[in-house]
């Protein structure tokens, strides 16, 4: 029988554990919320089923309330493993008043939480990356411990401010991990008309920086990658440029259909690769779980998400008189945090 | 004559002026294989091939410094910017490049090129997917802005866009897409860019407008009409270079002038038409301009009573009719 | 109180602040050792440190992004771009991020930034170091704008800038740099922003104006004092939010208004101006807005003529506020 | 005797000499342009001593009216060698009428000539890299033969708009060849608050095209480097980025001083390393040139700058009522030529 990973890479039995089950959540999240738009509950959503893997084991090495978190619209592994709620998650889903992030004003899973140091994220992408670098500044100056962990799809790397905050830092050594979530797609574009170079991690290179390219699908590899690029960040080494390789199994959102551009044989081929099915792999052949405690772990998590669901849509919609609230600050609002 | 919406006559106009001059070509995210998100280029990558239908990386402001550049190497490129949220990474290109071209080379180079931009609320797109872009283009010379809103008008103006030789930011909006339909012309049909239509002939007041707010503000001339108050309707078409003579001329006629958009109110197109009047009929309004538009608040929010709350419907501008016609 | 140029002001305040608040730094191109190449940032690189006062790299969408960043994590951050042409860049970050921070975050974040913009002409800048770039952010709610020119009002809302909790747009008028001396004041001397400031009282006509034009104003009226005619002078110093109740005060009680800025005419801030005062002040207007503006021209070319051709001068502004009076 | 550098790289006697000559001539046309700073006849100038050598040689690899060229203010060298007059140059210095890069509407060396096929350019530095690529679209499709030449400083580097062009091109594989005449500092920014990594060649391979750095003061290095670039782009096999490691002798601009940030020292050791003077060695030891002819060479050069200069003095300025021409195409102007 093979040698325990987890174990190897420091992580108890009941971490690997907490791991799974994480991304079992965040699968039935993801799953629930097309259930919403099929049956007309929400006009729309983003799906980052198969990318959990690469989610979960990247925020396995962060510390929520500690380090910064710039996740993306797929990442719902991220933001449960960081600490957001089902009930705070279902509310953003219908744009609920009490919805944490953005009190419904924003399209679902635009993240955004301060008490867990989840910055609020807009949809025109790459424009976080110079804010990690702000950040991870902030820090420097206010002598905090900790590290900015920014994630984003293969498309984001062609934009002009990928390439200035990965400059910036690079030339600082900012404790910045930059962590590229490759599923070969821009919407339709694919990776071949998207990139020069055959993987993301071959930019590191250009910002003096260390490029780590790793099977996406596999949490193992992408925690150990990850928990390399936070410790060097955390030892003044600077910035660390991840590649997970991964695949959506989903379209690009409830609006596109992607058998336009992409062939279901090769959906199935990446649906094989299942992160969630490789770690119940894993994890029986270490007599870690079997099938019946995974079906349980599995519906479970559905009873969860679907009671979130329901409670979330039963939630109170935002006052439409709110509509003018916080264009700019008002009496008593807190500033300079 | 066919019948088509918004977005069947921007792809069949594509289309002709693709067949019809090798010099056009189409550039931007997913117009390609895909069709592109909104569906505006579907077929054209079958017809003319990745050359000339270009899926480019996730990168708007070299979408438009290529086509700047394919211009000035003698093609007439029309860039799709996917929401016109997006066009603003793109803005050095278009304010500082395609603008100043002409200008700063004293006309040795010219930048015929024509941005596609997707604009406007009320799709449930929230704050990064409902934004009126306009006016942060409003205000640079050298620029020519259009923003039509009927098939007949999107294939005018879009033949007169692609072969002008100027830049063009060629608005489209959204919700126009599909839900506005008419005759689309045959063959060789040209609108002058820089031209407002009157779409509704009246004595009593003048509604200027452009965009959904115009069909809006053509829906609430007819209801005012049922109180015998006959509404002039005009669809500005243009905004940059601004037909003022147009407006002008309505406003001496009707003496009460109301300008509609759904941009926010400060720093809106309706302020530059209510000066403009004000300016050169002051002596023939009975009353201020009246301006109708959306709140000041940076975007549209997403969810649904907010999004209504956010934008001016036709309830709204028949009221204020109402008003400016009892002045 | 000590005499001071609008640079020395500027360069003052940012000391005193960096002093007083370790939160407050600068960064930006050729900020450091250097001093700026307005030398608006000399000294402070060795009284505060590289760390404090940093030289980016040449890239100014991460500059204003790195700001925001910076002030979401606790930082109140000065962000200098070298010439207020080169912020066309680093819209996306201004209008996308910093504009929309609060409001999307149902005030969870807040982007507490100023963004420095040395801007205008008549420096034989030509036409990229000359532009008003300030109508291109003055539609977008979310954002404030200031401009002033004297070293009093400088120091009084560049501190109001820095410790505002929204970003802010400092716009710089780079022929004011020298220019224009006055009083420096000592101490906590702070302005609120959002309020235009009567410079002049007159009874006769009002004439709205910002940077350098405020000042030839300034010295129309009192050209013009001298054929008996007074003339109120309203230094917007803010230009978003417009204060229109003090603007609209003045015109109830002049019913003259003139608006004059250095910006091109169509889109500027005056078409606001004139909007705004004529909605709510229409009946007490003996005659229609007037607006003294630069020609629709993309930008100031660097001949000298052609320079003095395009930006309007005391003598227009004169001549303009001559035949107001007479109206 | 060594080898005769410039025959190996195919340039004749008479070549050599030629490039010589227009380095001496770009470099009495900056000497003239300062004294005319100086001396107040002019309000402002950029000022490229020191750099002729790589801007010579790298224009001596393309065709005049079949490459579109891109240069950058400091290329008085490259636009000499592309056939621009001394009179055309001095009238842009004047900002005259007949200026034909921009009728005085610019400041000087934003270069621009349609004839010559060099492109207009602006201030904010990067945007013109895109334009680069639309460019060679456009050669594509129009089946041109010819390449895209565009050089650029240091700085530019770090803009976005460098990112995304290159990003294209190697996507196309484009025939583009991007040229950095890296002089170590932006203004007052060294290098190393520029760039993570030490060389501008070292960004190449992340756009999946090869990168080239080279003595920007040797011309046949220069030289070398930029044909090699050429045949690679004509041959179809997409763009080259070279970087042609050089010093600018004077201040960034007339309004620049540069002992802010600068040693003399520096200056001084680069100065030992003066192109001109490098080239006039090697033509002396292949018995080229001599003293006396060098000297010749530059009476002349100093001669025919002067003329060009004092004759465009008295060049017409523009008629100030022509300040609101051509915001717009009028009647009868040419159209997607
Ligand atoms: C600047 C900008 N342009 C366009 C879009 C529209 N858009 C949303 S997601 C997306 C594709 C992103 O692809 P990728 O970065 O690979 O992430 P993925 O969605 O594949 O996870 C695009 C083009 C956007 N959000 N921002
Ligand atoms: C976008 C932009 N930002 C700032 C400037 C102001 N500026 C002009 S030249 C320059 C430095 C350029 O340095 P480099 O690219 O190394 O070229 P060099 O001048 O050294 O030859 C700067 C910052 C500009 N022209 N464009
Ligand atoms: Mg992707
Ligand atoms: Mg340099």
């Amino acid at each position: 029988m093979a040698t325990k990973r987890h174990i190897e890479l420091g992580l108890s039995d009941q971490d690997i554990l907490d791991m799974y089950k994480t991304m079992v959540v965040a699968r039935a999240v993801d799953d629930r919320a097309d259930i919403l738009v099929r049956s007309g509950k929400i006009p729309f959503t983003v799906l980052g089923q198969g990318q959990e893997g690469a989610q979960v084991a990247a925020a396995q090495t962060l510390v929520a309330g500690r380090d910064w978190v710039l996740p993306y619209y797929r990442d719902v592994g991220v933001v449960l493993a960081m600490g957001m709620s089902l009930r705070e998650v279902m509310l953003f889903e219908f744009g609920k008043a009490d919805d944490p992030n953005s009190g419904g004003r924003q399209m679902p899973k635009h993240w955004g939480h301060r008490r867990l140091r989840i910055v609020s994220q807009s949809s025109p992408v790459a424009t976080e990356l110079p804010h990690a670098c702000g950040l991870a500044w902030a820090m420097r100056l206010k002598k905090e411990e900790g590290i900015v962990w920014a994630s984003f799809g293969d498309g984001v790397v062609s934009k002009g401010d990928f390439h200035e905050a990965l400059n910036f830092a690079g030339i600082h050594k900012l404790p910045i991990v930059f962590f590229c979530e490759n599923n070969y797609y821009a919407i339709s574009v694919p990776f071949s008309k998207q990139s020069p170079v055959p993987s993301v991690a071959d930019r590191a290179s250009a910002y003096g920086m260390p490029g780590v390219s790793v099977d996406g699908n596999d949490v193992f590899a992408v925690y150990k990658a990850s928990l390399e690029a936070a410790e060097r960040a955390k030892r003044g080494e600077g910035s660390t440029l991840i590649e997970a390789r991964t695949y959506r199994f989903a379209p690009h959102t409830s609006n596109d259909d992607d058998r336009r551009y992409r062939s279901r044989e090769e959906v199935e081929k990446w649906k094989r690769l299942d992160p969630i099915a490789r770690l119940f792999a894993y994890l029986k052949e270490h007599g870690l779980l079997d099938e019946e405690r995974a079906a349980a772990i599995r519906s479970d998590a559905e009873k969860e998400v679907l009671e979130a669901a329901q409670w979330a849509e039963r939630a109170p919609d935002p006052d439409p008189a709110s509509v003018g609230a916080y264009v700019y600050a008002q009496e008593g609002d807190a500033h300079g945090r | 004559m066919a019948v088509k919406n918004v977005l069947e006559a921007i792809r069949a106009t594509m289309f002709e002026e693709m067949e019809r001059d090798e010099r056009v070509f189409l550039l931007g995210q997913d117009v390609g294989r895909h069709g592109g998100v909104m569906n505006a280029s579907m077929g054209l990558y079958d017809a003319f091939g990745e050359e000339r239908v270009v899926d480019t990386p996730l990168a708007e402001s070299s979408i438009v410094g290529i086509a700047i550049g394919a211009a000035l190497g003698g093609l007439l490129p029309i860039a799709e910017i996917q929401f016109g949220d997006f066009v603003l990474s793109a803005v050095d290109q278009i304010i500082s490049e395609a603008a100043k071209m002409r200008y700063r080379s004293n006309n040795d180079f010219h930048c015929p090129i024509v941005v596609r931009v997707p604009y406007g609320g009320g799709i449930h797109g929230g704050l990064y997917h409902s934004q009126n872009v306009e006016s942060i283009f409003f205000s640079t010379p050298g620029l020519k802005i259009v923003a039509p809103t009927t098939p007949a008008d999107v294939k005018g103006l879009l033949r007169a866009a692609i072969y002008d030789p100027d830049p063009v930011i060629f608005m489209e909006h959204k919700l126009a897409y599909r839900s506005i339909k008419g005759e689309f012309p045959e063959g060789a049909y040209d609108l002058p860019i820089g031209k407002a239509d009157v779409k509704r002939v009246g004595k009593d007041l003048t509604v200027i407008a452009y965009g959904m707010m115009m069909h809006y503000a053509l829906g609430a001339a007819e209801q005012l009409a049922e109180e015998g108050i006959e509404t002039e309707v005009i669809d500005l078409c243009t905004l940059l270079p601004l037909d003022r003579e147009t407006l002008v001329a309505s406003a001496k006629k009707t003496g009460k002038v109301m300008v509609v958009h759904e941009d926010n109110l400060t720093g809106g197109i309706g302020a530059e038409v209510a000066a403009s009047i004000t300016e050169e009929a002051f002596m023939y309004l009975d009353a201020p301009i009246k301006r109708v538009a959306a709140p000041d608040i940076p975007s549209t929010p997403y969810n649904p009573i907010l999004e209504r709350a956010m934008i001016p419907t036709q309830e709204q501008i028949l009221i204020g009719m109402r008003e400016l016609a009892r002045f």
